[in-house]
């Protein structure tokens, strides 16, 4: 299996380890992962410039379009915006007349002929879950995970096609193929608050608060993502914007790959867990059981 | 014989004026980079905490274990310039042959006396391989030139900007180059200055040797005679070539050596008589001289400053913890990358959010242009406010991925300086859309639109979206069934952050205000700039409204409003319940 | 375990039964079809059951017209099958109805929502209006409503500012005639405070958590006085409802009920929630995000549904169709200024014979609106009919409130008719089809 | 006993402007109405403040009259009306000899009319049907009758007149060729009672014959009833008149957030059993769908009528050749010194006729005060605004107290909206309904036509003590009738769903059909 890989702009500098974690347990499986000059997805710019996002989208595409590949990507905001730019190429003719045009000037065009994948559902649906479970060695009985869904992978379905809007299981089922427990929380399928930070850091806040202390009252051990700008929200900004008396309070997340990594018994370092901003050995007793952990 | 440098006063004292510019240049320049706010909270970081804060930065690197990698930027960096063959070949070629091709040149044939000399003592600027090393150096500067000049046209456009100062630059150096070899090839065909050399070294006796050497400087060395008596007989040449053995070879190898002024020299042969007339070649040495000492003036005021700032650039970046930015040390440097840019576009290329300017044309997104402008909005110069919408549109469309920053070949921490001009920005009241936004209530936006508009009746034809107009669409909001799901399922309406921060209206709010044709008072509306995006109102309307994407719709709509909008200004507010 | 997954199900698939529609009546049938194994697949718009308010009726007015309740609902329907109705329930028998209410009702006690009842009585339920609902089961979260209004013991009614929907003054204003011992309270919602309007799915997200459900209940105690019950607006939690209400009665020393209120209601979002993730679980496939564009016929009889719409349509083959689609709201029916239709088979449809005969000239008049008793007629296999009352496919059914001959808003059936007519589709696609296809096979 | 100078009957725009006109002389009243303000005419017309085009043709002293009176109240009264121009247009298949010669006629009226290209005419209303194939500018505007008959009572009311609303005159004591006394009851109360009058004026419009008649008089009335329709959203921004001679739906009104198109023309026997028929609706569809084609799938909101008081017998059969001239009868002749009459005219009119009126009954009295409201300005008045589409939300996002919710999403009235109304309604010592509170505000006229907002306007007004047990349930069940008259002619799409939605909350889940006493 070969895919692009489509980074987004803060795998790079601010979540490295999603990258090179996400190689670790790719490999294995034996799925390529190729670089190309992907832009910007095109998601910050939905606010102000609908053709701008639309375009900066269709030039990933077309350039994966180009190399015949189908596009897989880590991140769930990259995801629903490639997805949703496929979408109104697909529906609105003046558009994609517009758009490739524009893609022409340097020799590109989109046709729509490459799909774009979650990491997730390359895991569940591409490689599969029995090879997922067959690969695992060091299995994570004990630690209750928080499944945390990401808004932008799964709506609108109609859109995305993700998975059951309303009641998804694909992230619970890669979880439970760790052996780690997948808990059932209240607030499972709402958002972050990253996209509002910078904007309404309050709001952002209070939205990633009001996840956490959930996930605390329902067991959880861990929240673990697989987006970019989740991971960032329940780890560097929590930690950043949680004040000391309620640090011991604060829910540590982990990115899924990591997980994966973990109990395929990659090596710590590979999985670039000591760059996460919340250390997960204050996951506690629950973390310190796994078998060969730290 | 034209005196030589030192012997001529008036060059001397022009060689004293250029350096006196230059020195007085580079030392307002480096005074500037500790004076220029480049960055935010300018006016609590005076002048002297930021030298202290460069001082205490140099002096932590030099004793710590990071100095080592001076070594390491110096070689690769500096020298080899390996930041850009990473990104473009033909540029690093051109860099290279500008790079290498100037420095030796200055060093072994400009600095000839201090340097050239003290290595090879006997050293000779006709003899080889300094003759041919100087044209080859010369040959280098000039396809360097050339490329750079073919780059420039081949890549014309916002992604690659020529400023004038470069031109100038450019200019400088090409007259450098042609001046110099417009000198050797004059003196290769002057018999004055042949003259010259007989009468101070020749060890020829009567007319019949100097016939000889005549002959033979004719036709080997390219010296055009006014007048050869004798015909040119290889006898003669023979003679000529054993008496040019004896008292010239020891200062002057064949000219043909001079691979590029020999050529020259040849085509000049026509008007070579008419040239020694003029003394062109003394005409054009001073050209050359003076055009050497123009360039040195104007280097701390043009491109050249580069050949000073960018090393600097590359080592204090390269030797910095680029994580552990300090405000005040952070000034100075930043204002030091901004003498480093050389405008290359490399950032531009890379630039993640490139492809936003191709569909709305806002140069100011490009890197390359933003770097040039922030020199502008450090310098306190007065920017009109559409410029400055522009420059902060620009800035904020930044992804702050830091790819500008890693594809950099001077090591400029570009991603820092959009950092900086994003404060620098929201302390000039340009921060993000979705903040200034709140600076006036839903209302008081729509007053300032209406305001705008002659019109009293209801406009529809400006907000209409090129692709999809579902805001004034009633087949897609009428359909509401006011069951307010849309409001349940909202994280936003149901974050308690406080009445000050609350959300002014629902979703279901908003489509109201749509079928009302209140559109503009949904614009400015906290609900549509405070959206999440999470889709949770759009999955769940029973009716398929697609609420989110209407939301998506406002934000466009009310950008491209309110961006024209002086926020300064005051306006009457209507009463509406007159 | 490899469960058919929305993202990801083999399109060669040929299932048993592809259920239409996701109201309870689709929910219904889906869950039926599952317990009997047979492979079924669901598609439907997103919030077909939130707009139910929680309660099951089964009947409790019958004739309309003369608005006469009954307490004992069996009874209701038997008087109904003397008078040689064609109501759907004429075609199922008591015990049918019975059985699929207990299997509704223990698949939903197993998932969490415990609904109780009693055998032959209508309960009664106090509502947001003030009103008193006749209803044949609750769920517990208001059981200790019927048991309050049985005993009129002294009771708070608990209101929170800005929750515009409930009124504690209003229901006991209302109810002051025949219920002296109510009392109102208003209390700001914790957390909500400088917040003008709150929404009641946001109150039962925020009771998920013990510190709010912790300082409402210091909130009111202070206020109980001699109340022995206290009455809250149905927004007690989604996904934790029971511990919520025994966590408040705990904290308050006295039960707690739930009153239910006019959409969107919370009990709707625990039922949807309900459905949605437990179903799946039991091995439906649920396409939830996407609708059926158009049906066609294989050479075989089995229905080719086209699902989807512009860029990623699919074609999924079933055996059989349960049209579950509801009626206006749901968009099983549609209708124009000539008439009303079915969208997607084109079915006939009983129906009055012009628009003038829709309505009647007042809105509540007891009789109910001739277009609410419009729809779909069955046979007894509950399959759509022609004129000639011959089924128009072997393998098509209806269930739920699509069918004519009924106005479940008058009679107060929506539910019992959606769970029974559900059960007997099923039964009946079994009992006609499975067999015959089987003999077929061999 | 109540005692007046005068006394005017009928609620609507001219008995508010008799009101308003004779308080401004210096002359109280007491203004009785059987039902609530603007229960007839007033409230049952398209508001539209006719530019005279409409008449040029076929009754050219309407069309000045129009013309002058338009130019007074957009002037004088600017807080109701909206000045949004008008257009005249004829889509192929139209009389093309009345298209031709329309200028000349408007010319003959003094209206201003402008011929302007069928495609500018599309510029300036992107719903005209393409098959335009003329169209003229003219001066039309639309205006808010609800709002203009609440300031004009709201006035007359602050200057110490008093309205007495469901008061239902009774009889008439007359003696000495005099009206000495007036016997009314109060439909909701069924108290009766006498009022002492020096004079009586009526306006009761459709009913004028009613009331004549109590003083054994006949009035020659022919009741006509119009239907209208009002989308969901406002569909044109300037007045669209079908350029033809006046018929079915070929007006198309917008009115602040909505349009309203109509009307028919049907004769009636009796102006109180009037409701708009399937039949009807479905004629105005089609029709004005002619001109304005979107409207084949708008959805609408609501239908009502209105009945027109034709003065005089005869006429074509559906009394549109019937003078739409107002009558002003001075019945001393017929024995009865005191009482005056007023009734037909249309609303642009209004104002004239009550100056007519009021010249009449002032000479009576031998009042010289001079008519002030050809000059004055109307005053705008705290409960009195709240009719407007759109002010209640706009006022509201201006700013609002913390408490200040949304009782109405649809139409996004506000509680505090409802408080000033109720206590204008209470400064009249009168008790308020859902009814009353929809009149003067917004409340229920939006697209879930009162499904959600009655309910929650209920528990409000439960809230505030306005109610006591049932009498909300009650009331709340007179409401939606109230809506229902005005909807279930138009329960088709969108609508039957919002209709199924209301039904299934209110009988399938509150049972309030079971509470409601039958009819």
């Amino acid at each position: 299996m070969k895919f692009a890989f489509f980074k987004g702009c803060k795998i790079p500098y601010y979540l490295a380890q999603y990258e090179t974690s996400t190689r670790a347990v790719m490999k294995p499986f034996g799925v390529r992962l190729v670089d190309l000059d992907f832009n910007c997805c095109g998601y910050p710019n939905r606010d102000l410039y609908f053709e701008s996002f639309v375009y900066s989208a269709a030039r990933n595409l077309a350039l994966a379009e180009k190399k015949r590949l189908d596009i897989v990507t880590p991140c769930k905001c990259c995801y629903g915006s490639l997805k949703h730019a496929e979408h109104y190429m697909h529906e609105n003719e003046k558009l994609r007349r517009d758009v490739n045009t524009v893609l022409a000037r340097e020799g590109l065009s989109w046709k729509g002929s490459i799909k774009v994948h979650h990491l997730l559902t390359v895991l569940c649906d591409d490689i599969g879950l029995p090879a997922i479970y067959a690969s695992i060695v060091k299995p994570l009985g004990g630690l209750n995970v928080a499944a945390h869904y990401g808004c932008h992978a799964l709506r609108p379905s109609n859109v995305v096609h993700f998975d059951d809007p309303l009641a998804p299981s694909i992230f619970e089922d890669c979880i439970s193929a760790t052996g780690a427990k997948p808990v059932d929380w209240p607030r499972r399928l709402d958002c972050c608050g990253n996209p509002l930070l910078g904007k309404n850091n309050a709001l952002s806040l209070s939205l990633m608060r009001s996840k956490t202390s959930d996930a605390a009252e329902s067991g959880a051990d861990c929240i673990c993502t697989a987006c970019t700008y989740c991971q960032i929200q329940f780890d560097a900004v929590q930690s950043a914007e949680t004040p000391e008396p309620n640090r011991e309070s604060m829910v540590p997340a982990i990115l899924y790959t990591q997980l994966l990594g973990l109990s395929m018994g990659l090596p710590e370092r590979s999985l670039g867990i000591s760059k996460n901003t919340l250390s997960i050995e204050k996951l506690g007793p629950a973390w310190k059981l796994l078998p060969g952990a730290f | 014989m034209v005196k030589t440098l030192l012997e001529s006063t008036f060059l001397f004292v022009c060689l004293y004026i250029a350096l006196g510019i230059c020195a007085f240049g580079i030392l307002f320049r480096i005074v500037r980079w500790f004076a220029s706010d480049t960055g935010p909270r300018a006016a609590v970081i005076p002048a002297w905490k930021r030298v202290a804060a460069a001082a205490k930065g140099f002096i932590t690197t030099v004793f710590s274990i990071r100095f080592f990698l001076f070594f390491k930027v110096l070689f690769l960096d500096v020298l080899l310039q390996t930041r850009i063959v990473k990104t473009d070949l033909s540029r690093w070629i051109m860099h290279i042959c500008i790079f290498f091709g100037f420095m030796l040149l200055l060093l072994m044939h400009a600095l000839d006396e201090l340097v050239t000399k003290k290595l090879f003592p006997e050293y000779f600027s006709t003899l080889d391989p300094f003759q041919l090393l100087r044209n080859l150096f010369g040959l280098m500067v000039i396809i360097g030139v050339a490329i750079a000049i073919y780059r420039r046209v081949r890549h014309r456009g916002p992604m690659l900007a020529t400023r004038y100062a470069d031109r100038y630059a450019v200019i400088i150096l090409a007259v450098i180059m042609i001046s110099g070899y417009l000198v050797e090839a004059s003196k290769i065909v002057s018999e004055s200055v042949f003259n010259r050399m007989m009468k101070d070294f020749s060890s020829a006796s009567g007319p019949a040797d100097e016939d000889a050497i005549r002959a033979f400087w004719s036709s080997e060395y390219g010296t055009v005679f006014a007048d050869i008596k004798t015909p040119i007989t290889p006898d003669l040449v023979a003679k000529g070539k054993q008496l040019n053995d004896e008292s010239c070879a020891s200062c002057h190898v064949p000219t043909k050596s001079a691979f590029i002024s020999y050529p020259v020299s040849r085509a000049l042969r026509p008007v070579a008589m008419p040239m020694d007339r003029i003394k062109a070649d003394v005409i054009f040495y001073y050209i050359h001289v003076l055009a050497c000492f123009a360039g040195l003036a104007y280097l701390p005021f043009s491109k050249f400053f580069h050949i000073i700032t960018d090393p600097l650039t590359m080592i204090v970046n390269g030797m910095s913890d680029k994580k552990k930015v300090n405000q005040a040390g952070a000034m100075p440097r930043r204002a030091m990358e901004l003498d480093a840019c050389t405008n290359c576009g490399t950032c531009s290329r890379y630039c993640s959010v490139a492809p936003v300017f191709q569909m709305i044309g806002n140069e100011e997104i490009l890197p390359s242009r933003k770097i040039s402008m922030i020199s502008s909005l450090c310098s306190g110069k007065t920017i009109k406010a559409d410029e400055l919408r522009e420059i902060s549109e620009g800035a904020f469309i930044c992804t702050s991925c830091f790819k500008c920053t890693e594809v950099c070949p001077t090591g400029i921490n570009l991603q820092d300086q959009w950092f900086a001009q994003k404060d620098l920005l929201a302390e000039k009241g340009y921060p993000l859309p979705h903040v200034w936004v709140k600076e006036f209530n839903a209302s008081e936006w729509s007053d300032r639109i209406r305001a705008g508009e002659s019109s009293r009746t209801r406009d529809v034809d400006t907000i209409k979206g090129r692709y999809y107009n579902l805001t004034a669409d009633s087949d897609v909001f009428a359909p509401c069934i006011q069951c307010q799901t849309c409001t349940n399922v909202c994280p936003v309406v149901a974050a308690h952050t406080g009445r000050k921060d609350a959300v002014d209206i629902t979703p279901q709010k908003i489509m109201n205000l749509l079928r009302l044709g209140l559109n503009d008072l949904a614009l400015g509306s906290r609900m549509v700039w405070d959206c999440t995006t999470c889709y949770q109102c759009q999955e769940n309307c029973p009716q398929g409204i697609p609420v989110t994407d209407i939301i998506y719709e406002l934000k466009n709509k009310a950008y491209g409003k309110f961006k024209n909008i002086d926020r300064t200004a005051d306006i009457d507010s209507k009463d509406d319940a007159s | 375990m490899t469960l058919p997954k929305s993202h990801n199900y083999d399109p060669r698939h040929i299932f048993d039964v592809m259920v239409i529609g996701s109201g309870i009546a689709g929910m219904a049938a889906s869950l039926f079809a599952i317990n009997r194994k047979l492979s079924t697949v669901q598609a439907g718009s997103a919030g077909g059951t939130l707009f139910t308010s929680g309660l099951f009726d089964l009947i409790s007015v019958y004739p309309v017209g003369e608005k006469r309740l009954w307490e004992n609902p069996w009874e209701a329907l038997d008087a109904m099958r003397r008078d040689g109705t064609s109501h759907p329930y004429g075609r199922i028998s008591n015990e049918d109805i019975q059985v699929s209410f207990d299997e509704m009702i223990s698949f939903l006690g197993a998932s969490g929502m415990r609904l109780r009842f009693d055998q032959n009585r209508n309960l009664k339920v106090i509502t947001s209006m003030g009103t008193i609902k006749y209803t044949y089961c609750v769920p517990e979260s208001m059981w200790h409503g019927v048991e309050a209004y049985d005993t009129k013991a002294p009771c708070l009614i608990v209101d929170f500012k800005g929750l515009k929907e409930f009124s504690a003054r209003q229901v006991a204003t209302t109810l002051k005639g025949e219920w002296p011992a109510m009392r109102p309270l208003r209390v700001t919602f914790p957390g909500t405070a400088g917040h003008d309007e709150i929404y009641a799915v946001h109150l039962a997200q925020a009771l998920e958590l013990s510190e709010t459900r912790e300082a409402l209940a210091r909130l009111i105690k202070p206020e109980l006085g001699d109340a022995r019950f206290v009455g809250l607006p149905a927004v007690l939690g989604i996904k934790r409802t029971s511990l919520i209400v025994t966590h408040l009665a705990r904290l308050l020393g006295v039960p707690v009920f739930e009153i239910p209120m006019m959409p969107a209601s919370v009990p709707g979002f625990r039922l949807k929630e309900i459905f949605d993730s437990e179903l799946p679980q039991k091995g439906l496939l649920r396409l939830i995000d996407k609708r059926v564009v158009s049906v066609n016929r294989a050479d075989n009889g089995y229905f080719l549904l086209n699902i989807g719409g512009n860029d990623q349509s699919q074609i999924i083959q079933a055996k059989s169709v349960i049209l579950a689609t509801g009626r206006f709201m749901g968009k099983g029916l549609l209708s124009d200024r000539k008439g009303i239709f079915e969208p997607l088979f084109n079915l006939p449809l009983h129906q009055p014979s012009d628009r003038k005969s829709w309505h009647h000239e007042e809105l509540l008049n007891p009789a109910g609106h001739p277009i609410n008793s419009a729809g779909v007629e069955v046979d007894d296999c509950f399959r759509p009919i022609d004129g000639e009352g011959r089924p128009i496919y072997e393998n098509l059914f209806a269930a739920g409130t699509i069918l004519a001959h009924q106005d479940w808003m008058r009679m107060k059936c929506g539910s019992g008719l959606a769970i029974a007519t559900a059960y007997a589709a099923v039964n009946a696609f079994i009992e006609k089809y499975m067999n015959t296809s089987a003999r077929e096979s061999a | 006993m109540l005692q007046t100078q005068v006394l005017v009957i009928g609620g609507g725009a001219t008995g508010t402007a008799v009101a308003r006109d004779l308080a401004l002389r210096g002359v109280q009243c007491i203004l009785v109405e059987k039902g609530d303000l603007n229960s007839g005419a007033s409230g049952g017309n398209h508001g539209l403040l006719h530019s005279g085009g409409r008449y040029v043709s076929n009754d050219q002293e309407a069309a000045r009259e129009c013309k002058l009176e338009g130019d007074i109240v957009k002037e004088l009264m600017p807080q109701c009306v909206e000045n949004t121009g008008g257009l005249f247009v004829a889509v192929q298949g139209d009389d093309e000899k009345f298209i031709a010669d329309y200028p000349s006629y408007c010319a003959q009226c003094g209206v201003p009319c402008q011929m302007i290209a069928p495609e500018e005419a599309r510029a300036l209303e992107p719903t005209l049907s393409i098959s335009v194939i003329a169209a003229y500018k003219v001066e039309d505007a639309s205006i808010d009758p609800f709002k203009l008959t609440l300031l004009n009572i709201n006035q007359a009311i602050s200057l110490g007149s008093r309205l007495l609303r469901r008061t239902k005159v009774i009889g008439f004591d007359v003696q000495n060729k005099k009206i000495r006394r007036v016997l009314v009851r109060n439909d909701y109360t069924g108290d009766e009672f006498y009022i002492e009058v020096e004079q009586v004026v009526n306006c009761a419009g459709a009913w004028a014959n009613q009331i004549s008649s109590l003083a054994g008089i006949e009035i020659p009335i022919q009741y006509s009833k119009g239907t209208l329709l009002v989308t969901n959203d406002r569909i044109n921004y300037r007045i669209i008149n079908r350029l033809r001679r006046p018929s079915d739906a070929d007006i198309l009104v917008p009115g602040g957030t909505v349009s309203i198109i109509g009307t028919t023309s049907t004769p009636v026997e009796d102006p109180d059993i009037i409701y708009p028929t399937v039949e009807e609706t479905d004629l105005i569809v089609r029709e004005s769908s002619v001109m304005v084609p979107v409207l084949e799938r708008s959805r609408f909101v609501r239908a009502y009528c209105g009945v027109r008081p034709l003065f005089g017998k005869g006429g074509g059969s559906d009394g549109r050749n019937v003078s739409r001239g107002f009558a002003l009868l001075d019945h001393s002749q017929e024995n009865v010194e005191n009482l005056t009459t007023i009734t037909g005219g249309k609303l642009t009119t209004f104002r004239l006729m009550a100056e007519k009126t009021v010249d009449l009954v002032a000479r009576k009295m031998g009042v010289t005060a001079p008519c002030l409201t050809r000059t004055e300005p109307l005053p705008t008045t705290t409960g009195g605004q709240w009719t407007e589409p759109g002010i209640s939300p706009k006022t509201w996002m201006r700013s609002h107290e913390s408490d200040d919710i949304m009782i109405c999403e649809c139409e996004m009235v506000t509680k505090k909206a409802i408080d000033e109304v109720i206590e204008s309604i209470k400064k009249n010592n009168e008790k308020t309904s859902l009814v009353d509170i929809c009149m003067r505000t917004r409340l229920g006229r939006g697209a879930c036509q009162g499904a959600f907002c009655g309910m929650r306007a209920a528990a409000y007004l439960y809230e505030r003590g306005e109610f006591s047990e049932r009498e909300g349930l009650v009331d709340i069940g007179r409401f939606f009738q109230e809506r229902w008259k005005g909807i279930h002619s138009i329960l088709w799409g969108d609508q039957l769903i919002q209709a199924e939605l209301m039904e299934s909350i209110h009988c399938g889940l509150f049972d309030e059909e079971l509470y409601t006493p039958s009819r």
